[in-house]
């Protein structure tokens, strides 16, 4: 009783603050969601007994991810409005609703048979952090280790990406030098 | 009333579609961004969903690296938004069109 | 003897070639004497093969070397001469012999004169093959190649479109007889086995009768277009395009009577098929009364003689259709012999008159051409028929077969076509030769031929005027390889009311000639006389509208249906197509082009509309592999 | 030497043409004539010591390339591919010979050279990988001679050319792949070699389908109807050496690849489209000969009269008896030279007035009576006429095909009368009548260079009209033993009926085509 309750109240927020993230037109606003809807997330996973990854999804989201949001919103303009041109609002909620409802389909016809074997079936006796790394450093260290490389990999990428001309400021520089840095740029993009 | 897996791949396909809507209906690259995040997220709650149900940690196993793959394409993305910023002060959808065919 | 065979077959190729070294060079004497020169040693070694056919019965046949082998197929390149070929070769060396050495004079103005002998000679040569072959592959080289001949001959002025054209249609209506003629050839192969005239008709005698019924009529068909018999006659007429000794050569005396002389060569053939026989000689009949309509009215000496040549192979084909063979070769003898000579006397005409062929425009020539004057006259007596020139021995002797025979109707059609023939002959004499000088209108200065040319006409008068006398050794020759039928009334009596009756006939018609066309009354008609507006005179001028028919409803359609062919069905149906298909391929590269606007919010939507289209698929396929038996059923139901 | 003389043959010309970009411009004329008459030379050689009594393949060589696929370079020549080997290295040395001064001269050399190795590689290849790679290859250098020295179209029309030929061959290689999977199925070995798939015999519905396959690749570069439009624009557009190869030589390999593939490999198949093939080649022989009629450029009558032309030896292909088959394979000897020299000689008139329309011209015969002359003998040869080259083929082609329908040989026979008819007309339009146009008032008559390839191909077509039979023999032992193996081979009751037992008939034992040498 009380996970259904749970759940549904979750479920209810969730959606929610999903739901407000994609129609807002406030940045700030869809941010905000985000990171709330988010957090309500990892309490799904905590009712389905998945604590580390709940955790993780807090601490990885919440934490890092909505940071680096908060951050890289601070280069734009976010506090203006974002204007959007609207497309035709049909095409977009039909071809939503009829993929969801396909899926739905598919879940609901051929995955509750109940011939599926457990891979790598939950360990008895253990807690779910003791079993995830069981798995993760046994079965899974070659995929982890990878996930790591890629996740270093991201790191740098990112901070060549973003980190390009940082000594450069705007701010800081007179007009005859944004006229030359404007051309420079004009010509990187024509190149 | 007992909550089953149908439930949770309900709720997740629900949040699917809301990240779809996002998907398409968004011009603005970062709020783009904010809607696949949706998406992975919701592909996570059914992943840890069947896995809780079929007593199978491999769902959960995927949900992590679910997780690491969405940070660093927030890393990279945002990188790449930062110097399209840079060139173009803007970061509107529409005007990227440089892969016309 | 086998070298008097080469020599009188290949001497003409010899005198072609050496001309046509000159070809190209201004005109030179020595271009037209060398091949008369070699054309008369051909017509000598033809007299010594002849000779010695007569004394000893013996046939040369000798096989030069293969031309096609393949298969089961063997074709030698073999050369015969019999009682029958030899016939032919004396006809042609010796006609040919005569035109050369005429249209030395005749040609003497020409630029074209070296060119003129080489196609001449290499006519002779083409026509020597034909009769001499002893297959009927050879044959065919020779039918074709009369007709290249031909062709070159007729459209020798080429500068001239009526020319060209006349050219174009005679080869392209004898090619016409020549798939006949092919097919013919095909069946006999694959039925014989062989293409040699030995082997060949020795099996035929154990075929069927609807095999060798149909052989029959392909061959003739063949026949029909190298003789212009009716439908395909027009082409002859159009012929006389081409320069008179031409005329006199080709379209009167040799390569035109290839068809009777295929038709005899075949006689073994056709006397299996009786039925077929008679269709010939009742189109023989028909032609022969067809084309002596036509010559009463018509305003061209050459083409008057045309006719005359198109209904005098209509006898021909009587006889051979009767089955007297050795009468067909033996009129088609005398007739080449009559009738080069006539028409070297309307080339004596026209070189007197600057080209003029109307005869309306001529009268009371016979001052000052005496010569020719006569030797029309006679080639006209022979050609009517009168005792005791060679017409009434070759000519009578058909129209009693046909009588004896029992067809009644071919006899009564021969016997007034004689009159006709008559009639129109002595038409043009006497319009040409006597009554007014009308070409004093116009502004001629007639003069008589080159002497030399009349010398070279004379053997021709000659032999028309005594060839009757030959009959008799002529038929104990070539009765040798021919069937012997001789044709005799039963009663003295009738023979002789007959005989006497016909000339009489004929007589009366050449004095209503004379009185019709030799008085001084006659004007060039202007087209207001009773006579040029009735409707029997219009449709005999106008050749009963066959050409005009022709020319709408046979070349006018292939022309158009050519044109549609091209450019509605090729260009629009056939290659619209495949440049369609290209089309398509273009056009939804262009459409789908749309969708990579880069526009990434579109390219977006784009995606989700192909995940749900995946996704319907995996349902599809899903609720289709789960409910596999009952789609079966269904789908047997339906008779998939 | 003589082990490897087919080799020397394909691969002396591609070297040649490598080294010939070093060759200096102003010589190179010189040194394509030397190459290509050395190739012409080593030809004629090849002629010399073939062996013209053996039916079977001569002068094999086999070197194995992908052994585990059974792919192997495979090569060798009968009396069916013999000649037509000869007859491309001919045509490359008067091609380059006669060749006027075009720009670039020396690409278009090096180019020519390249075709050379193709053709010859095409007809001596026998592993069907092998032969479909210089199949394919040929297209390049045509494209290119298309592409560079055509007419205004020539994009349009090489794009076509290429498309075409290579969507129909795309076909005939799924068709090759899956004869050699059967192979692979029906002996548990892979192999690519026609000489091992004569062996197969084949159930008849794979026959049909296969049949299909490769007739799609071959029917379009013969080009049969309906597949033939991209041939006028090619012709258009092509210049004149571009034509004459084309015609003389490229279309041959569809005809060629009838023979070598269709034929022996599905006896069962070719009885049963036999009929519909026919029909199709008299629509060809009739129909294009109608449009050559209606055309007003010459060289497109030219172009149509070979599509024409090409229905006859189709006709005389699917006859399926000796007669038939031995008068296709010289029809394509003859068909070669005799339409080689007319786009020659359309070269030549186009080379002076820089127009084919042949309402420009017209009474050509008075100013250029030389060319008026050779033009005549090529028209009467194209026509048929007797002691041509042309007519040996067409007669037995016709005469084969008689046995097996009567009617449809009637219809065939056709081709003699509409042939006659454009030939004639195209004739007349521009050689008789009087010299109206004064653009031609002073033109200059056929020159040495042009006769330089005229005259040899004049002599040709006399002389093996007269006395073909140096070619008719060998090429009736080597169609001798197909007929009989394809007799042997044949599955159904009409198979058996319609092509011919000759072992039975002549009672002696035909040499079975060449598999004991083959191994």
């Amino acid at each position: 009783m009380f996970e259904a309750i749970a759940f549904y109240l979750f479920a209810f927020l969730t959606t929610l603050m999903f739901f407000i993230t994609v129609t807002t037109s406030q940045a700030l606003y869809a941010l905000t969601a985000l990171a709330a809807g988010m957090i309500f997330i990892s309490a799904f996973f905590f009712i389905l007994g998945a604590d580390f990854l709940g955790a993780v999804q807090i601490v990885v989201y919440s934490g890092a991810v909505m940071a680096l949001y908060a951050f890289g919103m601070m280069f734009f303009d976010s506090t203006r409005e974002v204007k959007e041109k609207q497309g035709n609002k049909l095409i977009v909620s039909g071809l939503s609703i009829l993929a969801a409802i396909l899926v739905v389909l598919i879940f609901a016809a051929p995955m509750v048979t109940d011939n599926i074997v457990a891979l790598y079936p939950v360990i008895e006796g253990a807690g779910n952090t003791q079993q995830v790394g069981m798995v993760l450093f046994t079965k899974y260290l070659v995929p982890f280790e990878v996930a790591a490389v890629m996740l270093l990999v991201a790191m740098i990428a990112g901070i060549v990406l973003a980190g390009k001309k940082m000594d450069l400021s705007i701010t800081l520089m007179n007009d005859a030098e944004i006229k030359d840095m404007k051309k420079d740029q004009n010509k990187k993009v024509l190149s | 009333m007992e909550i089953g897996l149908n439930h949770y791949l309900v709720l997740s396909t629900i949040l699917f579609s809301i990240g779809l809507v996002g998907v398409m209906r968004r011009k603005n690259l970062l709020l783009l961004f904010f809607a696949t995040e949706i998406l992975l997220n919701s592909v996570n709650i059914a992943f840890a969903a069947i896995s809780h149900y079929y007593g199978d940690l491999t769902g959960q196993m995927f949900a992590f690296f679910v997780i690491a793959i969405a940070a660093s394409e927030v890393a990279v993305g945002l990188g790449l938004l930062i110097v399209w910023h840079k060139r173009h002060n803007n970061i509107d959808l529409d005007s990227m069109s440089t892969m016309k065919g | 003897m086998e070298l008097y065979l080469y020599i009188a077959l290949f001497s003409p190729l010899v005198g072609s070639m050496f001309a046509a070294l000159y070809g190209a060079k201004p005109r030179t004497k020595i271009a037209g004497v060398v091949p008369s020169a070699l054309l008369i040693t051909s017509l000598i070694a033809s007299t010594i093969l002849l000779a010695h056919i007569l004394s000893t019965g013996e046939i040369v046949h000798v096989e030069m070397m293969t031309w096609m082998a393949t298969g089961n197929l063997y074709i030698p390149f073999g050369f015969i001469v019999d009682q029958v070929s030899v016939t032919m070769m004396m006809v042609v060396t010796l006609v040919s012999s005569v035109v050369h050495v005429y249209a030395i004079g005749y040609m003497d103005h020409d630029k074209g004169f070296n060119r003129f002998f080489s196609w001449l000679s290499a006519f002779v040569f083409s026509m020597l093959i034909l009769v001499m072959s002893d297959n009927f592959a050879g044959l065919f080289i020779g039918w074709e190649g009369v007709g290249l001949c031909s062709w070159g001959l007729i459209g020798f002025w080429y500068h001239k479109e009526s020319a060209t054209w006349a050219a174009n249609e005679a080869f392209i209506m004898n090619r016409i007889a020549d798939l006949g003629m092919l097919i013919g050839i095909f069946l006999v192969y694959w039925n014989t086995g062989t293409l040699q005239y030995e082997g060949a008709f020795a099996a035929m005698q154990n075929l069927d009768t609807e095999i060798l019924t149909w052989m029959g009529i392909f061959l003739f068909i063949g026949a029909m277009g190298k003789s212009a018999q009716f439908p395909l006659h027009t082409w002859l007429a159009d012929a006389m395009e081409g320069p008179t000794p031409v005329s006199a050569l080709i379209h009167a005396a040799t390569m035109v009577t290839a068809g009777v002389y295929l038709v005899v060569r075949s006689n073994e053939l056709y006397a299996l098929i009786p039925d077929v026989g008679v269709f010939i000689a009742s189109l023989g009949a028909f032609v022969a009364m067809f084309a002596a309509s036509m010559a009463l009215v018509n305003r061209d000496i050459k083409r008057v003689i045309a006719y005359s040549t198109l209904s005098q192979l209509g006898y021909m084909f009587v006889a051979a259709g009767l089955g007297a063979y050795w009468v067909a070769l033996f009129h088609l003898m005398a007739h080449a012999f009559f009738k080069a000579l006539l028409f070297l006397g309307a080339g004596n005409v026209m070189h007197a008159m600057d080209s003029e062929l109307d005869p309306f425009k001529m009268g009371g020539l016979g001052k000052t051409m005496k010569a020719s004057m006569v030797m029309m006259t006679l080639a006209s007596v022979a050609l009517a028929g009168i005792f005791p020139l060679a017409g009434f021995f070759s000519k009578d002797i058909i129209i009693e077969a046909a009588f004896v025979e029992h067809h009644f109707i071919i006899y009564t059609v021969l016997l007034l076509t004689a009159g006709l023939t008559a009639f129109y002959s002595f038409r043009i004499i006497a319009l040409i030769f006597h009554g007014e000088e009308r070409y004093k209108l116009f502004g001629f200065h007639p003069h008589e031929a080159y002497k030399f040319m009349l010398v070279a006409m004379s053997p021709l008068l000659i032999l028309a005027v005594i060839a009757g006398s030959l009959k008799m050794t002529y038929f104990e020759m070539v009765t040798a390889v021919l069937p012997a039928t001789e044709y005799h009334l039963h009663s003295v009596t009738t023979y002789w009311i007959m005989t006497i009756g016909t000339q009489i006939f004929v007589i009366l018609a050449i004095l209503y000639a004379y009185k019709k066309y030799a008085n001084s009354s006659i004007k060039v008609p202007d087209g207001t006389s009773k006579m040029e507006k009735s409707f029997v005179y219009k449709l005999l001028i106008n050749q009963y509208y066959i050409p005009y028919s022709y020319e709408q409803y046979l070349i006018r359609p292939y022309r158009e249906l050519s044109t549609i062919f091209w450019k509605q069905i090729d260009m629009k149906i056939v290659d619209a197509s495949v440049d369609g298909i290209a089309g398509i391929i273009y056009g939804t590269g262009e459409k789908t082009r749309a969708m990579q606007s880069g526009n990434l919010s579109t390219m977006l939507k784009w995606m989700v509309l192909g995940l749900v289209i995946l996704l319907s698929l995996a349902v599809v396929f899903g609720l289709a592999a789960r409910h596999f038996d009952e789609i079966k059923v269904i789908l047997s139901g339906l008779g998939v | 030497m003589l082990d490897h003389i087919l080799s020397i043959l394909i691969f002396f010309p591609a070297l040649a043409a490598v080294l010939g970009f070093m060759i200096d411009k102003n010589s190179i004329r010189a040194y394509g004539v030397s190459v290509a008459a050395i190739e012409f030379v080593l030809s004629l050689f090849l002629w010399f010591s073939f062996d013209s009594s053996i039916s079977g393949m001569q002068f094999m060589e086999q070197i194995p390339l992908i052994p585990s696929f059974g792919i192997n370079y495979i090569l060798g020549v009968d009396g069916i591919s013999l000649f037509i080997v000869i007859l491309a290295a001919f045509f490359t040395m008067i091609g380059i010979a006669s060749l006027t001064d075009t720009k670039n001269v020396k690409n278009m050399i090096i180019t020519l050279l390249f075709l050379q190795m193709t053709m010859a590689g095409v007809f001596v290849a026998l592993d069907a990988i092998v032969f479909y790679i210089f199949w394919e290859l040929s297209l390049v250098p045509m494209l290119y001679i298309i592409g560079a020295w055509g007419g205004p179209l020539r994009i349009y029309a090489s794009v076509k050319f290429f498309l075409y030929t290579f969507a129909g061959s795309l076909v005939m290689l799924v068709g090759m792949l899956f004869m050699a999977y059967f192979y692979y199925q029906a002996t548990g070995q892979w192999s690519f070699a026609i000489l091992d798939w004569y062996r197969l015999i084949l159930p008849e519905t794979f026959q049909l389908w296969l049949f299909v396959a490769f007739f799609i690749g071959f029917a379009i570069k013969v080009p049969m109807f309906p597949f033939h439009t991209w041939l006028p624009y090619a012709h258009g557009q092509a210049p004149t050496i571009g034509s004459v190869i084309l015609a003389a030589i490229l279309l041959k390999m569809g005809t060629y690849a009838f023979i070598r593939f269709s034929l022996p490999l599905f006896p069962d198949a070719s009885v049963y489209f036999m009929f519909p093939i026919a029909i199709i080649s008299i629509i060809m022989i009739v129909y294009t000969a109608m449009i050559a009629y209606a055309q007003e450029d010459v060289k497109q009558v030219v172009a149509y009269s070979s599509v024409s032309h090409m229905g006859v030896i189709i006709l005389g292909t699917f006859a399926l008896n000796v007669e038939g088959i031995t008068g296709s394979i010289f029809l394509m000897i003859a068909h070669g030279v005799v339409s080689g020299a007319l786009f020659l000689l359309v070269g030549v008139i186009y080379e002076r007035r820089h127009t084919k329309m042949m309402s420009e011209f017209g009474g050509l015969a008075h100013v250029m009576p030389r060319y008026a002359t050779i033009f005549g003998l090529m028209l009467m040869a194209s026509v048929g006429m007797p002691l041509t080259i042309n007519f040996v083929g067409e007669f037995l082609s016709l005469l084969g095909f008689y046995q097996q329908s009567h009617i449809l040989t009637l219809l065939a026979g056709i081709a003699i009368v509409v042939g006659a008819i454009y030939m004639l007309a195209a004739y007349k339009k521009m050689f008789f009548g009087e010299l109206t146009n004064e653009k031609n008032k002073n033109l200059p008559d056929v020159s040495k260079r042009e006769l330089v390839a005229l005259i040899p191909l004049s002599i040709l077509t006399i002389v093996l009209g007269i006395y073909p039979t140096p070619i008719l023999k060998p090429i009736n032992n080597s169609v001798e033993s197909i007929v009989q193996l394809m007799h042997d081979k044949s599955i159904t009751e009409e198979a058996k009926t319609r092509i011919p037992n000759l072992a039975a008939s002549k009672g002696i034992e035909i040499t079975r085509t060449s598999m004991k040498e083959a191994h």
